[in-house]
């Protein structure tokens, strides 16, 4: 199921000036994503799971080492449309209903009228939203909100991608759920995953790959294979295996972890 | 390094507009100057008009060293007493605006408390505080003059600080109700869990979640105290201040009066929003606020 | 306790505010006899808005339609595609926004003189008073709101590599509309004052601000309370006017919404 | 002493020098009098100030004057230091306006705010209409200043002959090229610069006593600035508290003044005044006043103070 | 350890009236707490934990049923100062320090100068602040902040101890450690808690009583008792006992929940 990576980074660096001096947010971080890899990045607040992704997505510039996207540079690799980005809050606009939301992608990446109509129609059904496209986003609740984005980051059917804690606004249910759905969705396309997480169960739930990474600087820790199937039912979270992967997650973290 | 470069940039605005403004002048004095050599029946050079064009003393548009010279005169080479002494009329207008100002914070503060307190003060008043700025002052300026007179008020400091503050109420009136009713329907319920009094919810959360609103409107108010102590001066026969200077010099045919009193009012303004200013940031340092 | 007043309250309290005001007015220049040359009673001041609604309208064309409105509408056009280039040039806004700021807070009022000396009697120096004094209130506040979207809103365009047109039509001026919109709402009041104002240094023989001040000298102050009336209706028309468009235009924005 | 304010039609200059000299001479405080004088400008109505209570007596030019009285508030004239007007059109002769006949289809600069009553009733009697057209005149509300004749806004515009007629020459026009129209050689001329007070104050005797110390005096005043105009400029320069006059331009100003004031001794000439009147009624389909106006004037003031 | 009822709700009702008409947030809601309980709150979006919260605080007015609170009704133990409500968010005042903060509630309530000192320095002590009463709220972590906000609850020691998700915004490290001394404090203090979560482990480590609620309309659809002593290390979430609680609460969840 790994196949050659499609996202490589090589002692990848990344330091911010700030007026309080430089912020090393990634340090000689180096990791390999094999087309299709579903991989979830788990670590306490500011260890630079963010500022990764944004690496990868051409947002930020690494200020030392090699990262290339589909054998290109990230920046070419953005211009290409190689993925859909999905951000921590579902940043939708608010003066667009959630089909004109989700046709916005559509509508840059100059799809024809009827093709956008089509696509928006497939998606919002795939996050299970029929019906919702004529509301503003004010008007939905926090986890259809959030769906919305998903549809929009899917709408226009990029190779990669990247999830900023799509889920952490979002109570337990409503996220197993999309958890599910986001599973189903990861084995029907083969598409490749960067997610980014702050809940163990999920990390583990989900992933092929789990990322742990600790702060100041920004690095990684561990990287722990998940040997799970595709296919996962809820419950597999109660098997003693299971048990064991969180757990070893949760070392990993704590050890990460400063005093608070 | 952002520091250097934009003051960098600001230079380079400046030196732009100084340019077209010099450019501006050429253009604009050389009517008069082709019109003067036809009616002596004269032919000038290019030189020669450009030249003409930089002198005039009843310019068009003055060429900017010629106000900056006429600026200097009045602010540096005369003595503060003396008539023509900008500083002395600038003294003038900031003495109304400052009590225009204090009026318009006191009115704009007063309203807006009756109006978050009272919901019939709000629904009767606040479409009637928009329609008041719609009212042209300078209809009203002649009328307050004659009835604050009649009202044995003896100087005109008592209406130009009326109009003045007549402008800058509405700011603050607008931040200020804004502010008292920024805080949220959970700090008010955080209240109400320790049984606090209607009092006790007003100046323990209301007055200051409002501050920063109020200092922010600080700045927008002054500014509109100055443009009120200028227009009071206008059509109210004041014969000193800024205001009466740019009248002044329009009447007597002395353009230059005029041009060095517009800057002189501009370089006012300049002080009082960089005092105001000053003012709202130690403020917000007292109370801790942070600092963008 | 929180639900939103009937309209008739919305609408009543204040007109019964100001009858009340008017009530007392009336009765105070009966009470104390002031002389109509100082304070015309508002029956005095209707009869006179009654008997001379034909000045009235021609003052009201020349001064509001052709000067105020058509300063107006330029002044926000040239500060809207300023505020856009400006946007467009990091030096430009590091050099400029400044200077503009510092701009916006002058009495720029005093500039009437001089517009009036370059751009004639007529409307046209009354339009040009206006178009300075509403340009930089739009140019300020049009920069602020093209800051107002999000890191992330632009961000989300980034990733879909959208050019800058798309980005600034498509994003950026609909984030913007509040800012312009509070702008814009200064100016409406902004425009009247500069156009009657500009009138005193020099008009035709209409105008409202031409009818103010002559009908002062000539001790006609009912008629100067019926411009007065005017003014403050067209002002209010045209505020209520740009509030109504605001709330079609930024009905998402949470200060819009209701409930 | 007894106080008497007096309010001016315009700012301090030399057109009331007889006043200032009487200040600064001493001449009210001869008469026991206390006096005010307050300085005027662009937007004070001294009609509307006097009726706010703000002045005891005023200096008013009688169109308006007469056209307040008609609007009710009751103003009569005590004195008339002026005798003869000094108002006019001044022209740029590249304009081609050479007499009346001229006039139409040009823009014309007129003074409002309570001067527009002359210009108003001499282009009613050349039949002139004032709302613009081929044959009529386009009329500009002149500023405070003469750019309208520099700038070329205007063909003519409304000057005195001793202030901005002054302007136009000194901004570098030659007299050349100037056509001038005075109201008084169009036999349209309306009494200027007179002394007004209100009715109702002169029935109280110890208010009249107080009009004749002041009308005497203030003759005493400006027969003196006739027989001194240097020496009344300086005095009124002192005055002035804008500091924008200056010695030539007042010099200059005051010997024009002592043109118009000569042939008065402060008593108006009933003849003056009924041309003024009949000039003001014969206005057309518009004219400035409407009925012929009853006691607008009294010698009594003059008669008690000129013995 | 379970006393006399505290809390006693009899078939509580309350209905918004809202532009779209009415919505049924709590409907028939029966409960008892006893003295020195803990009881959670969990339930999907909506399903009316807040509401019941807030009535408990009078903050909210039933429409129909019982509810005493101390054998009184709720508006006079509001005014008898009988609780401390923690919000969601910190809710700490910005112009005031850490320590002024936590001298509101007791500025109101007029406690004198010296006592107002002492008391602040008790609850900074508890919640591990010492040294931070000089602060501003933002010159706190998040986590700090929530702690602040807790502390100023616990200021003017109420019995009982409202508090309405106050662990939302924090990360799992955090979390676990405020957990843990909540736990100790509650311990120690024996005062009684409602506490509103969305979090199953949470829920199921904190509590004597597990309230699960459902939505449309607000209604109580299970209570489960926990069976833990005061005392608990963290590591007891690992036990089968805790993963069998925990079911029975995430099962009780997914039947209310309904498609979202
Ligand atoms: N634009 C920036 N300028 C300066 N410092 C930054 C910037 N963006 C991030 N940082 C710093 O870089 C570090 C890593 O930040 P990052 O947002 O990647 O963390 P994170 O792992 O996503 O944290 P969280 O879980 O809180 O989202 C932090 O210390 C942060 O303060
Ligand atoms: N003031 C109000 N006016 C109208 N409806 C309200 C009001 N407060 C709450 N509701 C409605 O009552 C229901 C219960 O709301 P409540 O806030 O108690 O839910 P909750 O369980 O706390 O949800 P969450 O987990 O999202 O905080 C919801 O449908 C909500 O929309
Ligand atoms: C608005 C305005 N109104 C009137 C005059 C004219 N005016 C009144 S008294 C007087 C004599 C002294 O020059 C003059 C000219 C003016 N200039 N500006
Ligand atoms: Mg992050
Ligand atoms: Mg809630």
């Amino acid at each position: 199921m790994t196949a050659a990576p499609v996202i490589e980074a090589q002692n990848l660096d990344l330091t911010f000036q700030t007026s309080d001096g430089p912020v090393h947010a990634l340090k000689d971080v180096s990791l390999a994503i094999g087309k299709g890899e579903f991989v979830s990045f788990i670590g306490p607040s500011g260890c630079g799971k963010t500022t990764f992704l944004r690496c990868i997505a051409a947002l930020e510039q690494p200020t030392g080492g090699s990262l290339t996207v589909n054998g290109v540079s990230p920046e070419e690799a953005r211009r290409a449309r190689a993925y859909g980005y999905v951000f921590q809050a579902a940043g939708l606009y608010p003066w667009r209903t959630i089909a004109k939301n989700i046709k916005l992608p559509l509508e840059i990446m100059g799809f024809s009228r009827e093709e956008q109509d089509r696509r928006v129609k497939d998606v919002l059904q795939l996050v299970d939203l029929e019906g919702f496209g004529g509301k503003y986003p004010w008007q939905l609740s926090g986890g259809m909100q959030q769906r919305a984005s998903i549809a929009r980051a899917l709408a226009f059917d990029a190779d990669i991608l990247l999830m900023d804690e799509p889920f952490g606004a979002l109570d337990e249910i409503v996220r197993d759920h999309l958890n599910e759905q986001l599973l189903a969705l990861w084995a029907r396309t083969g598409k490749t995953i960067g997610f980014v997480t702050h809940s163990i169960p999920e990390a583990v739930y989900l992933s092929t790959k789990i990322v742990v990474m600790s702060p100041r600087p920004g690095r990684i820790t561990d990287v722990i294979d998940s040997p799970f199937p595709p296919e996962r039912p809820l419950d597999i979270r109660d098997t003693p295996e299971f048990i064991a992967i969180a757990q070893r997650v949760r070392e990993g973290l704590r050890a990460g972890h400063g005093d608070d | 390094m952002s520091r250097f470069s934009t003051l960098t940039a600001i230079l380079t605005v400046v030196a732009a507009i100084l340019a077209l403004w010099y450019a501006g002048s050429v253009l604009m004095n050389r009517a008069w100057v082709m019109d003067q050599a036809a009616r002596a029946g004269e032919e000038p050079g290019l030189t020669e008009i450009i030249a003409a064009t930089m002198t005039q003393d009843r310019a068009r548009l003055p060429a900017p060293h010629q106000v900056a010279g006429e600026l200097y005169d009045g602010i540096f080479d005369k003595r503060i007493t003396s008539r023509r002494s900008l500083v002395y009329h600038g003294l003038i207008t900031l003495e109304a605006t400052m009590y225009g100002f204090l009026l318009g914070i006191v009115v704009g503060v007063s309203l807006a408390v009756l109006i978050v307190l009272s919901r019939l003060a709000d629904l009767a008043l606040m479409p009637w505080a928009i329609i008041s700025q719609t009212i042209p002052v300078v209809a009203l300026a002649p009328m307050i003059v004659v009835l604050t007179n009649a009202l044995g008020a003896g100087s005109l400091m008592v209406p130009k600080a009326i109009i003045a503050g007549y402008l800058s109420f509405f700011p603050v009136l607008v931040s200020m109700v804004k502010g008292l009713r920024s805080p949220d329907q959970m700090q008010l319920d955080l209240l109400r869990t320790y049984g606090a009094s209607r009092s006790q919810t007003f100046w323990k959360l209301r007055l200051p979640a409002s501050l920063p609103y109020f200092f922010a409107s600080l700045k927008i108010a002054v500014a509109a105290a100055l443009v009120g102590a200028i227009v009071g001066e206008l059509p109210t026969g004041a014969i000193a201040g800024l205001g009466a200077r740019m009248l002044i010099g329009s009447q007597f045919g002395e353009p230059m009066i005029m041009w060095a009193a517009l800057f002189a009012a501009a370089i006012l303004a300049a002080l009082l929003i960089w005092g105001v200013t000053g003012i709202e940031r130690a403020a917000v340092r007292m109370m801790g606020g942070r600092r963008a | 306790m929180r639900h939103s007043p009937s309209r008739l309250l919305q609408i009543g309290l204040p007109l019964g505010f100001g009858l009340l005001v008017l009530l007392l007015w009336q009765l105070a220049v009966q009470g104390f006899d002031i002389p109509p040359a100082i304070l015309p009673a508002p029956t005095a001041i209707a009869a006179r808005f009654a008997a001379s609604t034909d000045i009235l309208w021609i003052d009201f064309v020349q001064t509001v339609l052709k000067g105020a409105l058509t300063g107006l509408a330029l002044g926000v056009l040239a500060g809207l595609a300023a505020a856009i280039l400006i946007d467009r040039s990091p030096f430009l806004k590091r050099g400029l926004l400044p200077v503009a700021n510092f701009v916006a807070a002058l009495p720029i009022v005093g500039i009437a003189p001089i517009m009036v000396m370059w751009f004639g009697f007529d409307w046209q120096s009354k339009a040009a008073v206006v178009v300075v004094m509403v340009f930089f209130p739009i140019l300020v506040n049009t920069l602020a709101g093209l800051q107002a979207s999000s890191r992330m809103q632009q961000d989300l365009m980034r990733t879909y590599s959208a050019s800058y047109l798309q980005t600034l039509v498509k994003l950026r001026l609909p984030a913007a509309m509040p800012f312009i919109f509070n702008g814009l709402k200064i100016s409406a009041t902004l425009a009247l004052i500069g156009a009657i104002v500009a009138e005193y240094f020099g008009s035709p023989t209409r105008g409202m601000g031409f009818r103010i001040s002559t009908e002062v000298g000539r001790l006609g102050i009912d008629m100067v309370w019926a411009e007065i009336a005017v003014s403050a209706l067209s002002g209010t028309v045209l505020y209520g006017l740009v509030a109504l468009i605001e709330r079609a235009v930024t009905f998402w924005h949470p200060s819009q919404r209701r409930g | 002493a007894d106080e008497v304010t007096l309010q001016l039609k315009w700012v301090t200059q030399a057109q009331f020098a007889g006043y200032y000299v009487a200040l600064e001479k001493g001449f009210y405080e001869e008469e026991d009098l206390d006096v005010t004088v307050k300085p005027g400008g662009p937007d004070i109505a001294p009609t509307q100030v006097i009726a706010g209570g703000g002045a005891d007596v005023i200096v008013e030019w009688m169109p308006a004057a007469l056209a307040a009285r008609e609007k009710g508030l009751p103003l009569v004239n005590i004195a008339q230091p002026f005798k003869s007007s000094g108002m006019m059109l001044t022209c740029l002769k590249e304009s081609n306006v050479t007499s009346p006949e001229d006039f139409p289809g040009n823009t014309l600069g007129v003074w409002f705010f309570g001067n527009e009553y002359p210009f108003l009733s001499w282009m009613a009697h050349l039949d002139i209409p004032t709302e613009g057209g081929a044959d009529g005149v386009e009329v500009l509300k002149q500023g405070f200043n003469v750019d309208p004749l520099l700038q070329k806004q205007a063909a003519c515009i409304s000057t005195m002959t001793y202030n901005e007629y002054w302007q136009v020459i000194d901004a570098g026009i030659s007299p050349d090229d100037l056509v001038t129209f005075k109201y008084e050689d169009q036999g349209v001329a309306t009494l200027e610069d007179g002394l007004y007070v209100l009715e109702d104050n002169l029935a109280d005797e110890a208010f009249k006593d107080k009009m004749v110390r002041f009308v005497k005096a203030s003759m005493k005043g400006w027969k003196y600035a006739e027989e001194n105009p240097d020496e009344a400029a300086e005095i009124v320069l002192e005055y002035d508290e804008t500091g924008a006059q200056t010695e030539t331009h007042q010099k200059r100003m005051m010997g024009e003044i002592a043109k118009l004031t000569a042939g008065s001794n402060g008593a108006l000439d009933p003849a003056d005044y009924q041309r003024t009147v009949d000039t003001l009624l014969a206005g057309g389909s518009d004219p400035v006043i409407t009925v012929e106006p009853q006691g607008a004037w009294t010698h009594d003031i003059t008669d008690a103070a000129l013995n």
